[in-house]
């Protein structure tokens, strides 16, 4: 006789596992590169645009800037469908909210303060809510969040999927590991993303992250998938097998990807080896896509990008301010 | 499930008698935490039966307090109703990240762009020999929270009606359950009366008893209360009566957080006099806040400063003599109204 | 240009690992059959005389017997040494404390509230301490101050070694993985003993525990073992391994024993199928021992046990109750 | 690294010397924690060097705040002294359990059997445009914990001393730091006066700091104030004098916890009022059991009640504009006295 209780087979949680699995998704197939390209040069632009205006005095508070990772942003929520699905992110969230809304104008209010802005300036940088849309500055925190928005997806039977970012260093936090488990359980549509950019602030990975990141997931019964590049096209068919897993068995999955940030933690902060950080140049998720475009249709997108930019900009200048009577 | 099934009921029937009913009225009601599965129902059968009828709704986890109550927040969100039962109050400090930092904040930090509709459901209180770790008042560390709502259940509250209000309020509702009073029957007031006082209460969800001993006269001291101290309080007022001929009145509150002083102030008016009574520990307890409120809207009124009656500033031991000693009972709440005549600033 | 950034070799945490490692033990041979018998009969007549305690109403409060788990605590602990290792325990502490210290007077009158109890009658039955013994009855978060204590033993270099028991169930708390992770990058003195006896309270672990125990160990770089057995000597055998495997690494180890509780999860509370229940008996670890022993021999030492535990509950009965004055 | 090394310092530079110093004092002081070593030496820089001196005695962690604490319990228990940076104080709600549950009661559940020397360091306080996450003052969390002690940090303390006295204390410690702080200058009293103040200090490790500007005679009211208060008290208190030729008291505490009021009470003993200041959101903050304390001891003393100055209940706010409005000011310090004389119980 075996003294092995009894298996998942035998027993399910009744709480979750009835519910109706999600069922109707069309795979998205890779949109032109140029699309991409437009969209990560928007996401650059604009958080250049931030650190000037920082640096210039006209901003204040902090704010992180994915400078380098565009392609995961990108890549990852070309497969989303902003009416049934929804993204939760982390303090570095730009990027994530530019590719899920488009809406550069209630960003860019908020991190400068405006009434305008999604949060109405109450949020600032880390604390952003559109539809289907949500961030907060908490490390780890959002996993949790993230593992009881898909339950109530899969709850309402649209088939939805619920993805939330998370960087390298945040594997720190115990709240990771308590929803694989339970995400795994109660086999819940969570696409966790972890952006692995080799630091978690100035701490180096090694110094944080012991093991392997896809056998984290994959010890809980999580199907995990690592990859390492910067490339937008890789991304988008690395994410789109883990969509495709969500929509067709309902289960998580977990989507490593290893990067790396241009750009300081925040602002000013850098430890890095500057020479580290040229090297990494050249994989420039910009640099890729460009790479690949007519010169001319090039500039055609980021002049155009360039325009709406300035335009987002001296709209939100003359937003009212929050807090300050008219 | 009427709440009139059964002339007595013992609390803990009436708040799972209240639990099917929500169930019932609300698709979107779902309960999550440990152990919650028939024929358990929950380590204080709070849940018996639900997971029976509604097997779909009803998620029993692992033991992950840390994110429970971030599923939660996740959950009401995107439009459930989830109810959370932390086993043991003591565990709220698990989750207090996810209360701090994220039930309580995103309704506001997102500019009312969402609601968070949850309740956490959770026992509190000793007196069952259960040690330092499993007999805290702990909804101290809630009522500091900004933007949720800390609601106490007592043996003379209308539970059904409580519990109903907690689930169909659109902010996170912490519960509080005490651990004694499960056992205890309900017992609510008939006629305005209840154990031969004569008894007022307030209206809306979170209501307040105001208990007097002669019908709203002249009284001695009011005793603030809320939880496992009710009972205690109404025992001292009591015994005030019969053994010192003194009239105390006994505010029992439902609400800690927002705090509604009202009806304690209306008392004082009559009183001139108020003793807090809580079994958390007594450094920024709840008894702090009400006094803080209280001295200043009531300066005028006070005869003696407010006392606060609690448990010391230490562990809750297990020995049952340590633990009787250490926890505050009703001849603390005597020795506090008679000695109201005695120098002010004595005891802490 | 591999995008990998500097691997564990190039960094290393210089806060931990520069500390002198363990170096001297001696393997712990078998002991006798009939030794190991009689520290299990005394851990099982022990806590049967609580239980027995609480239904005369002698008791009050809680109380979480392992009865039919007592070869763990006795297989696992006899390979360590009171003086310079340490065990950190969690509700279901008896086994593991008689086990360490021997001291049956001092844990019954913890129990029984008499101020000679271990820790004065102001713990109770989950709130254990002894000479580099402690325990605490919220589920997971001993494993922190665990890993504390084994950084602390590092420090002190003198080859001790911590160990935490924690429950199947006890893999749901997040700081589990927090702390495999940190002990795996600092390569910390720890051993983690998972007792899975299928059940948390009344959740059977299919309900609780997705994936794989040893997997999860492994994914956080920690060396993991994980055996089926009742029988002593397989878990001294498995625990010896893991020792060995800590005192000549200093790096973690994670054990995890499969197991059955054949009482209730504190006192009455038992919601198992009693067919189950019975089912189990069989693997009783003292009837695994008792098999082996002389009749005549096992009498001889349970009938030692039954004198000393009687002696024991006299003693007791006669010490001090807290709290009240004489 | 001595304390008089340059006349004028930044705070954190002081911490910064006074952790060096501890480290130099004591072979079992440990630093953990994220990002603490060098270059960087921790967000705010006050652990810059010591990794350099002593590798193998800072631990930069993971982002792991539930274990850390408990992490430092277990090295401290066993004969360590470590301290522990938790990078903002808002990440403390992620260690409660390990502070509730773990920290403040093993010693005394282990029947004095043990001791927990550890220190946990953290930076609290708004004014910098960080958001609702990463503006919080949540000592508040902390003072209601018993057995252990809550110290706040303020620029006119000594903070060589003040955290010298946190690393030698046998008890576990939550040294709360100022944000805004760090980058001001200390300034000390010299010949028992300061910034045209007089001082008096009292003694012990945790002192508490009296400032009159009319050399202790008598006064219209004491100010009680911590942390990033102090100077906004301070400068209320010049204001007045100047606007309004009102002369306030300021008593500038460390020790949050265990609470001694004694200065307090003797300054009310001379002003027979009582505002208290705190960043932290109103409800159950430090001024609440300090309020109840002092109508308590000071009853017949006050002339007025004790009125409490502190945060909105509610988040703090992003926008610089919207943070300001919430955060406590010096115009609310100034109007709190100034309106002293009008009706009792008007705001909370
Ligand atoms: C609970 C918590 N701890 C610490 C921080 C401070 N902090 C902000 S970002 C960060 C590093 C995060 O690293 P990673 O997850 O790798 O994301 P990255 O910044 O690299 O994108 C830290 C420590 C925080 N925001 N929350
Ligand atoms: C943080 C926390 N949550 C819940 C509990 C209540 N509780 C006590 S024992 C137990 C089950 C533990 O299961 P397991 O870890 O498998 O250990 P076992 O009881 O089976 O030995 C639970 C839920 C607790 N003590 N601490
Ligand atoms: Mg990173
Ligand atoms: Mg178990």
């Amino acid at each position: 006789m075996s003294l092995r209780g009894p298996g998942p087979a035998a027993i399910r949680p009744p709480g979750v596992v009835g519910y109706i699995p999600p069922v109707t998704w069309t795979p998205r197939p890779l949109p032109p590169v140029a699309d991409l390209h437009r969209r990560m040069y928007g996401i650059r632009r604009f958080e250049e645009t931030l650190l000037e205006m920082f640096s210039k005095g006209l901003l204040v508070g902090t704010t992180h800037t994915c400078i380098g990772q565009e392609a995961d942003a990108v890549g990852v929520i070309d497969h989303l469908d902003p009416a049934r699905d929804l993204v939760v992110s982390n303090h570095r969230c730009h990027g994530h909210f530019l590719a899920f809304t488009g809406d550069r104008l209630g960003l860019l209010a908020e991190v400068m303060g405006r009434t305008a802005g999604v949060s109405g300036g109450r949020g600032g940088s880390q604390h952003l809510c559109a539809p289907n849309f949500y961030t907060n500055g908490i490390q780890g925190s959002i996993v949790p969040l993230t593992t009881g928005m898909a339950l109530a997806q899969k709850r309402e039977g649209a088939g939805g999927i619920a993805t939330v970012f998370i960087g390298d260093g945040t594997l720190g936090q115990g709240v990771v590991y308590e929803c694989l488990n339970m995400a795994s359980l109660w086999e819940l549509p969570l696409l966790i993303v972890v952006e692995d950019n080799l630091y978690a602030q100035t701490t180096p990975r090694a110094l944080a992250v012991a093991g392997s990141v896809p056998a984290r997931a994959e010890a809980f019964g999580v199907a995990a998938e690592l990859i390492t590049t910067t490339d937008v096209r890789q991304i988008h068919a690395a994410a789109g097998r883990g969509v495709e897993h969500i929509r067709a068995t309902g289960a998580p999955y977990l989507l490593g990807i290893e990067t790396y940030r241009l750009a300081a933690h925040s602002k000013g902060d850098d430890t890095r080896d500057p020479a580290e950080i040229e090297g990494r140049r050249e994989q420039d998720p910009l640099a890729v896509t460009a790479s690949l475009l007519d010169p001319d249709e090039r500039t055609r997108i980021e002049s155009a990008c360039e325009e709406d930019l300035a335009r987002t900009v001296e709209l939100a200048h003359a937003a009212p301010v929050a807090g300050v009577a008219a | 499930m009427g709440t009139e099934a059964a002339p007595v009921r013992r609390c803990v029937e009436v708040i799972n008698a209240a639990l099917h009913d929500a169930f019932e009225r609300h698709e979107g009601v779902h309960l999550i935490g440990e152990d919650l599965l028939d024929p358990y129902g929950g380590a204080f059968q709070a849940s018996k039966g639900l997971s029976t009828r509604w097997p779909d709704r009803v998620i029993t986890t692992p033991i992950s307090e840390a994110s429970l109550v971030g599923i939660a927040a996740g959950m009401a969100i995107r439009g459930l109703r989830p109810i959370v039962e932390i086993m043991f109050g003591d565990f709220i400090a698990l989750s207090l990240d996810q209360v701090v930092n994220g039930v309580s904040k995103f309704r506001e930090m997102y500019d009312d762009q969402v609601t968070v509709p949850l309740v956490v459901r959770t026992p509190m209180g000793g007196r069952r020999g259960y040690g330092p770790t499993h007999s805290q008042s702990l909804e101290k560390m809630l009522v500091g929270v900004p933007n949720i709502r800390v609601v106490a259940t007592s043996e003379i509250h209308d539970l059904h009606a409580l519990v109903s209000a907690c689930v169909d309020d659109d902010e996170p509702v912490f519960l509080i359950e005490n651990k004694v009073m499960y056992g205890r029957p309900m017992r609510r007031p008939a006629g305005g009366r209840l154990d031969g006082f004569a008894v007022r209460e307030t209206a809306g969800p979170y209501p307040a008893l105001t208990l007097s001993g002669n019908d709203f006269g002249p009284a001695e001291a009011t005793i603030v209360a809320y939880g496992g101290m009710v009972p205690l309080a109404m025992e001292a007022a009591t015994r005030l009566i019969v053994e010192e001929e003194l009239f105390c009145e006994v505010v029992a509150l439902s609400s800690l957080l927002p705090m509604d002083l009202e009806p304690v102030l209306e008392s004082v008016r009559r009183s001139g006099a108020l003793i807090t009574a809580e079994e958390g520990t007594l450094t920024l307890g709840v008894g702090a806040e009400i006094a803080a409120r209280v001295q200043e809207a009531a300066f005028g009124e006070l005869r003696a400063p407010v006392r606060r009656v609690a448990a010391g500033d230490g562990i809750i031991p297990s020995a049952p003599g340590l633990e009787t000693d250490h926890l505050p009972g009703v001849d603390d709440l005597i020795g506090a109204v008679t000695t109201l005549a005695g120098a002010p600033g004595a005891v802490w």
